[in-house]
Parts: C-alpha cells; sequence; structure tokens
C-alpha cells in the first residue's frame, strides 16, 4: 500500500515540517518513506513544497509525479499546483483562511479547512501545518494519531511543554475540522 | 666509499650513485637532508614525498618510504598522510616549478594550515627537467629556452620570493631561505634543515626551507661559474635569511 | 684523551669532477685527475696530500657524496 | 532527523593511547542497529563511518556538501575527522596521502570537483591506493547547475583522467542500497587496492529517506596493509610509489600488472539487479534512480499484461556484460532510460553487440531533470 502526499506552503508555514512528521510517524510505524523537496530558491522565501512517499514496502518511485493521493495547500499561490498534482481519485487539503477563490477539478475531492485561523484560535498561526496535520490523517488513515502524537512529543515535549499543548489541540482540530467538513 | 658510510650512517644510500648533473645544487641539499634524518634517528618513521622534476629522484639516495606525488601536489599529500598518521615524519622536497608554480596553492594552504609537515624547496630557478624553462624564479633579464631574448617581467611577471609569503602565515613555524653557494652557506643551510625538521617531531606547526642551488645545466654555465652566478646574481634577489623561528617560544607552552 | 685517527677519503666511483672541491680545498691539495671513473669523469685527487689539514671542506660542498675525511678511533 | 551526539574534539596533536581511547568511546555509544531517516547524502557519510572510514577529505559543492557537513559532526567520536581542503585538488592528494597509510580515507564531490580530482584518481589508481569517492552527480558540462543528472557516467567509467586505467564504480539507488553496498566497497577498495567510486545522482543525494543501518562494524581495520602501506622502514626495507621515475620496461610491467587485475575484477565483479527478464518482450536498462523506478514500472506494465522487464546495472565498471550474455528468445528490443544524453546507452549496445536494437530515452537539467514513470511507460509502449 502506497501513499503520494504533497504538502505546499510558502517559506515559513511548515510545509517541510509537515512532511517531515509524517515522514517520522511512518517510520514509528515500520513503514518505508521517502520525502523529496523541490530546488531553488525556496529556502529564502517563496513556495515551498515537501512530497512523501509512504508505504508498507520496497518504495521503486520516489517521486510524487501529478500523482497525489493527497495535498495539502496552505497558500493561495502553491494553490493551483496542488489542484493540477493531484492523481485522480485524489484529495486537495486547502487552506481557506487564505486560500479564497477555489476551482472545481473533474475527479479530485476538495476539502476547505480554515487552517490559519484556527491556528489564531489556538495561539499562534504557526500552528496552521499541524491544523492541517490533523486533517491529513483523518483523511487518508496514514498513520495513527497516536503515532503522530507520539512524534510531537519526541520533538517538542520535554522543552516546550506549552507548545506541545498548543499542537496537540491543533492536531485534534484539524481531524474534527476534517470531519464536519467532510460531510 | 665504506670510509664514507661511517659518516652518512644508513640513511644515505650510498652504493647508488647520484643522477645528478655534475655540481648539480640538489646533490648537496639531498645529502643534508638524509644528514638530519640520520642524525635525528628518524629514518624508520620518516616518509618524503617528492614533487616532479630533478627532485623526484632524491628519495632513491635515501634507505625511507617515500611517495612520488603528482606535480605541485606533494604539501596535500604530506597533509594527508599526516593526518592518517600523526607519528610519523612526512617532508616534501620539491623543485621551484613544483612547489611555487603549479602547486603554490597547496603549498601556502599546508604552510597555513599549521599541521606539522616540512616543505623544501630547491629552487634552482629553472625548469631543469624539462630542459631549463623559465620557472617563477627565474630572475629578469634571465635567458632561458622559454625566455630566449631574457625574462620579460611585464610579459611573465616577477621572481616570486615564496618564503616571504608564507612568513606571514601562522600556522608556519620555521621559515627560512638558504643557499648552497660556499662550504659557510652550507652549513647555515644543514641547520636549517635540522630545525625544520625539530620543528615538526616537536609538533609545533609547518616547517619550510628554501635552497638557492645552482643548476649549471640549465644555465649553461660551467659548475664554477654557476655557482658564482647564485652567489652574486641569486642571492641579491633572493637574500637568504631565518624569517620565521617560533621554536623557542613554542617550546614554554 | 685518544687522538682520533683522520683520513681523506676519495670515492672515485661517485665523482663527477665538478670541481667543487678543487675550488674549495683553503691548501689547493686536489685537482682533477687523468683517470676516468664508470660514468666517464675524471676523478678528482690528491696532488699534495702532504698539504691536506683534514679541514673538510671538501665534503661539505661536493655535492655527490664523493670525498671527504673519515674518523676512525 | 540525526540522532544528537556529543562531539569529541579530536586534533593531531592527541597521542595514541588517547586515540584508542576514543574509539572505545565511539564503540560503545553507536555500537546498535538503527533506522536513520536521511537525506542520502548523510545516508553516504553515515554508511562509510559505521564500515570503518575514519578520513573524510573534502571541500563544498552542491549537492554533496551534506556528506561533509555530517562527518564533520560523526567522525569525531570514531577518532577520526572531516577534513575540509582548500580545493579538490588537495582533496584527491590528502586522500592519496592518507591512502599511503594504508588507511582508508574518503571524499564526495560533484561533477567540477570530480573534474579537479581526475589527476590524482589516475594516480592513485596507477599508485594502487584504495579509497571511497562519491560523485554527487550534477548537470555539466561547465559550472553546470546544482540539479540532480547523471552525467558522469562516461567521466566516471571510462576514467576521466589519463592513462590506461579504471575505478571501480558503484551505483546504488536508494538510500538502503548505500548502506547495504558499503561493505563491499570496503573490501573491494583494499581486496583491489583501488579507488571505489560511488555515482549517485543528485535528485538521490538529496532525497531523505528511512534506511536501516546494522551495527558499526569496521570493516577497514580488517585488512592488512602492511605488505604495501608507506608506513616507514621500521619493519620493511624501503618502498616508494612510483609514479614518474620508472624505467620504461617498469612502466610497461605496471600497466599489465593493472590490466591484469582489471581482467579479474571484470570477471568477479559485475552487479545487477534484473526483475522479471525471463519472457519479457522490452527490457528496461536503467541505473540508479531511473532503474529504482523500473521496479514500479515493471510492476505497472505487467499488471496491464505487458512483458516488460528491468535489468539495473549496480556495478558500472565493470559494468555487467553477464546480464546481457543470457537474454531470453522473447526479448524484441530494449530501453536505455538516463538523466544524460545517452552514456550507458554505449555500453549497453556493446553488450548487446547487435543483437538486439536499443532505444534510449534521456533528459538532463530543467525543473523535472528526469524522465518520470509516465514518460518511460510511454515510450515503452511504443516499442511493444
Amino acid at each position: 500500500m502506497r501513499t503520494n502526499c504533497t504538502f505546499s506552503g510558502s517559506g515559513g508555514q511548515g510545509s517541510a515540517l509537515l512532511a517531515k512528521l509524517i515522514c517520522q510517524g511512518a517510520m514509528k510505524q515500520g513503514l518505508q518513506v521517502v520525502m523529496t523537496q523541490t530546488y531553488g530558491i525556496e529556502q529564502r522565501g517563496g513556495d515551498s513544497t515537501g512530497y512523501v512517499v509512504v508505504s508498507d514496502s520496497r518504495i521503486g518511485n520516489p517521486l510524487v509525479e501529478n500523482d497525489a493521493d493527497v495535498s495539502v495547500a496552505l497558500s493561495p499561490t502553491i494553490y493551483e499546483g496542488c489542484l493540477d498534482g493531484s492523481a485522480v481519485g485524489g484529495l486537495v487539503l486547502a487552506n481557506s483562511s487564505l486560500i479564497t477563490e477555489t476551482r472545481e477539478r473533474e475527479g479530485v475531492k476538495q476539502v476547505l479547512i480554515p487552517a490559519s485561523d484556527i491556528a489564531v484560535e489556538l495561539g499562534s498561526v504557526k500552528c496552521a501545518n499541524i491544523v492541517m496535520l490533523g486533517a491529513v490523517l483523518e483523511a487518508t488513515k496514514v498513520l495513527e494519531f497516536a503515532t503522530v502524537e507520539e512524534v510531537l512529543r519526541d520533538l517538542m515535549g520535554a522543552k516546550k511543554p506549552a507548545l506541545l499543548e498548543m499542537n496537540l489541540k491543533a492536531l485534534e482540530k484539524g481531524r474534527a475540522l476534517y470531519l464536519s467538513a467532510a460531510e | 666509499m665504506q670510509e664514507l658510510a661511517k659518516i652518512y650512517g644508513e640513511t644515505l644510500l650510498l652504493d647508488k650513485k647520484f643522477s645528478y648533473c655534475p655540481g648539480c645544487g640538489h646533490g648537496i641539499v639531498t645529502r643534508l637532508v638524509a644528514e638530519a634524518i640520520e642524525a635525528f634517528g628518524i629514518r624508520k618513521r620518516t616518509v618524503s614525498v617528492v614533487g616532479i622534476g630533478c627532485g623526484g629522484f632524491s628519495h632513491h639516495y635515501m634507505e625511507i618510504d617515500a611517495i612520488e606525488a603528482m606535480h605541485g601536489r606533494a604539501p596535500a599529500v604530506a597533509v594527508g598522510y599526516k593526518i592518517a598518521k600523526p607519528e610519523n615524519i612526512v617532508y616534501t622536497y620539491q623543485g621551484d616549478g613544483d612547489c611555487s608554480a603549479i602547486g603554490l596553492a597547496e603549498l601556502l594552504h599546508t604552510a597555513n594550515r599549521g599541521i606539522p609537515v616540512t616543505c623544501f624547496m630547491i629552487n634552482n630557478n629553472l625548469f631543469g627537467m624539462t630542459g631549463g624553462q623559465m620557472s617563477p624564479a627565474t630572475l629578469e633579464g634571465q635567458v632561458t629556452s622559454t625566455t630566449p631574448k631574457g625574462r620579460d617581467v611585464h610579459q611573465h611577471g616577477y621572481p616570486l620570493r615564496v618564503p616571504e609569503m608564507m612568513a606571514d602565515m601562522r600556522g608556519a613555524k620555521y621559515v627560512a631561505r638558504e643557499a648552497v653557494y660556499d662550504a659557510k652557506s652550507i652549513r647555515k643551510a644543514a641547520s636549517s634543515v635540522r630545525k625544520a625538521l625539530d620543528c615538526q617531531m616537536k609538533g609545533l606547526g609547518f616547517s619550510f626551507v628554501e635552497f638557492i642551488v645552482p643548476c649549471p645545466t640549465g644555465l649553461r654555465l660551467s659548475v664554477s661559474d654557476s655557482y658564482k652566478w647564485n652567489k652574486e646574481k641569486m642571492v641579491e634577489y633572493f637574500k637568504p635569511q631565518v624569517f620565521k623561528n617560533e621554536m623557542e617560544q613554542n617550546d614554554e607552552n | 684523551m685518544k687522538a682520533k685517527n683522520k683520513k681523506h677519503v676519495i670515492c672515485g666511483e661517485r665523482c663527477k669532477s665538478c670541481g667543487l672541491c678543487v675550488e674549495a680545498c683553503p691548501k689547493n691539495t686536489l685537482a682533477i685527475g687523468q683517470t676516468l671513473n664508470g660514468q666517464g669523469y675524471n676523478i678528482v685527487e690528491q696532488i699534495r696530500p702532504e698539504d691536506c689539514v683534514l679541514c673538510g671542506l671538501c665534503r661539505i660542498v661536493c655535492p655527490d657524496v664523493a670525498i671527504g675525511v673519515v674518523e676512525s678511533d | 532527523m540525526v540522532v544528537r551526539r556529543n562531539v569529541i574534539r579530536y586534533s593531531l596533536a592527541v597521542d595514541e593511547k588517547k586515540r584508542s581511547n576514543l574509539k572505545t568511546i565511539a564503540s560503545e555509544s553507536y555500537m546498535k542497529s538503527e533506522t536513520l531517516f536521511l537525506k542520502n547524502a548523510q545516508t553516504f557519510a553515515e554508511a562509510m563511518v559505521r564500515c570503518g572510514v575514519r578520513y573524510h577529505f573534502a571541500y563544498p559543492i552542491t549537492p554533496a556538501t551534506e556528506v561533509m557537513k555530517h562527518t564533520s559532526v560523526i567522525l569525531p567520536q570514531y577518532g577520526g575527522r572531516m577534513v575540509q581542503m582548500e580545493s579538490e585538488l588537495a582533496v584527491a592528494n590528502a586522500l592519496a596521502g592518507c591512502a599511503c597509510t594504508g588507511t582508508l580515507g574518503a571524499t564526495s564531490t560533484s561533477g567540477p570537483g570530480m573534474s579537479l580530482m581526475q589527476e590524482t584518481i589516475s594516480y592513485m589508481a596507477g599508485g594502487e591506493l584504495p579509497c571511497i569517492m562519491l560523485d554527487a552527480m550534477r548537470v555539466g558540462p561547465g559550472d553546470g547547475d546544482i540539479v540532480g543528472a547523471q552525467s558522469n557516467y562516461f567521466q566516471a567509467t571510462r576514467g576521466g583522467g589519463h592513462g590506461d586505467y579504471r575505478v571501480i564504480v558503484l551505483a546504488p539507488a536508494s538510500g538502503q542500497e548505500i548502506v547495504d553496498i558499503m561493505p563491499e566497497a570496503v573490501k573491494l577498495a583494499y581486496t583491489y587496492r583501488t579507488p571505489v567510486l560511488f555515482v549517485i545522482d543528485g535528485v538521490t543525494c538529496t532525497m531523505t529517506e528511512s534506511a536501516n543501518f546494522p551495527e558499526p562494524h569496521d570493516y577497514a581495520s580488517e585488512f592488512d596493509t602492511s605488505s604495501w602501506a608507506f608506513t616507514g622502514t621500521g619493519d620493511h626495507p624501503k618502498r616508494y610509489l612510483l609514479t614518474g621515475s620508472y624505467t620504461h620496461s617498469q612502466g610497461e610491467e605496471l600497466n599489465n600488472h593493472l590490466l591484469a587485475k582489471y581482467e579479474r575484477i571484470k570477471e568477479e565483479e559485475q552487479r545487477w539487479e534484473e526483475i522479471q527478464v525471463d519472457d519479457a518482450d522490452v527490457v528496461l536498462v536503467a541505473f540508479g534512480i531511473h532503474g529504482r523506478m523500473g521496479q514500479d514500472l515493471v510492476s505497472n506494465m505487467r499488471a496491464d499484461g505487458k512483458k516488460v522487464g528491468l535489468i539495473r546495472p549496480i556495478s558500472l565498471w565493470p559494468f555487467p556484460d553477464k546480464a546481457f550474455e543470457k537474454l531470453p528468445e522473447s526479448v524484441k528490443s530494449m530501453l536505455v532510460v538516463e538523466m544524460n544524453h545517452g552514456q550507458m546507452l554505449d555500453d549497453v549496445r556493446l553488450a548487446v553487440n547487435g543483437r538486439l536494437p536499443v532505444h534510449f530515452l534521456g533528459k538532463t537539467g530543467g525543473d523535472m531533470p528526469l524522465c518520470t514513470l509516465a514518460e518511460m511507460t510511454a515510450k515503452i509502449n511504443t516499442l511493444l
């Protein structure tokens, strides 16, 4: 079973971290992962995309070639790319706090999540990516929630308990949002 | 020969005749290096990294391990060697073409790096083995096979003074220029060879000695005249001196 | 103290008749001789061994390790 | 994510006793197998250190720089060090100096750096000095671009340097394969006393993936180098690495000796992976990332009833000719796919020797510097 994921956002929105968290979780569950990132000037701002392939067997093609099973679009600038890069039958999760104009694409399901607004409510706009992560997990079941919570604890638990608390809430909120939005 | 072996001990292989031309300054410097190795008793753990050119033969006359490096790269080889085997003594033996033309970058960075290796640059101010072409150290106006009308500094730049550059490098702890035009200068040169090796044995840092030597063949002079020319012309521009000796103050640390 | 026994030696096979020792000798005891060695060079020889002061300068200047003063007990 | 480790300082001044202590500390802390999530360039670094490489000489160049960044952190814990040199010329020669002591060193670079090292690689091949090298291939010629490519196949397998020599060239296709093949690389380097060059495209190098590392094992120290290393005349008569001042007969002798060695390597060290070639109509031949994608291509096309097979060369020199000797009757044509304009293509054509048509699909540079699975599939469909 193989899942292709695309996580996109503007620099600083944490799309790369989102990709890494999925990878860490997958490894905890004994799955194989490959992460690729776009080249170029992204390190200095601009758009950034992390591609992740998760599989329970040896990964052949390590690339996501316009066949993403799930895409996260955090900013409007990469929304079009996410939609076009989705597989038929794929899912696009769009950050509706920032992406106000959307369009339909045949065979691609879209779910709008106001991730940035929710993140601000939870205490920091920076956890919008984690809100999205909650939605991804609920939508794809690619990983167990408990695994990702453990990854977050490993990452920030001991040193930053308040941050952990906020991110765990964000994760949960993302899940709930997806459930209600997808209905 | 047996008799002379009493002076030179085990390092110098007297049964191998030097292949240098008659009067070549390499013979003197090769002997001085061998004498110092013998005197320090470090023969068994000394490795010579030789450059390309006549100096490349120098190791054949000594009972020590040797590495013939690519043209100009001997200092980098010495650095890699010393890092992997710091207990051994490593010195490079290079001509002025090898050391200051093609290999200047490696030499300067090795000096600056300060890893305790020793570089000996034998400056006969031309490319000897390939038939007396201009080297960076060729004097202004000097006729060589590639400067038939004499070195034109506007075209070829100026004679390059190497130890002057290295004296400024903090990694270098002993830097000197010596000559071999008479017995007195040879004695001084012998002292610098010993100090340079001692500097490495004490692990203080990089050490370097340039030797101004004649190449009678390349200069197209008699042996006697080539030494006179060295004493008068070369030494005037390339003044023998100890540029840096930080061995004492380092001893206290 | 027992005096060292010094002896002037020439290794003819190594000599390349460059003449540096001849010039360096303060007592003019050396000269390029007529005998050829295996390499085809005229071997340097002591022309006035009685004047040699065993100073060893010839050894120091020789580029071919062909000449010198050897000490023995 | 890299496991955080305490850095132990190591300098040349450290005496032998302290050095051996350092090794003990390192071995106690890290004597375990673990799964790590690393960029493949880091995986290369981690794998070589775990297999006994203690000295890494390098000069920054994208995308190989990750290797030196990683070794600069981990090597000190193993009693070794990463040495940043002033140029790739110096890197290669320091590596040669290190090898002269019988110690296995490594370097990592990319195209332009590789070109600068060629003189010394030729030298090390002639001097029979072992080492491990990585060429994280990017697009050339000239400075080129930092995007990944496979444009150095010729340089790697034909020898970019002068003289009649070869180096063993390995092309692992994934992080896990880098880990799995590294012990082999160390053994090859010492057994044949030769540089061993890894060529991995820059896309694979910058990719992050999970890899299972076995317990660290110092394979390098298992080889006795005392019969040839230039460690000083303490326990052997004078030895010297002769590259320039040999006689004509010595030169011929050296070349004949190398030739015999290379023939032995060709006979014994061909490595490749093949998938469902037995009844294939078309065989895809690709190394590195395209070879890896070929696994999926074969299974996808087979699911559609199309008989496609894969030969993935793992050793590029020696090229796995043997894989092409016993091709079944069913094979009608071959397709070579590379991230260049056709370099391995020559070797495949030589191996097939006119018996079959050999087609090519290649790409180099650009935002997507390689052929996608869709493009490869489309091309094969035209051959079926």
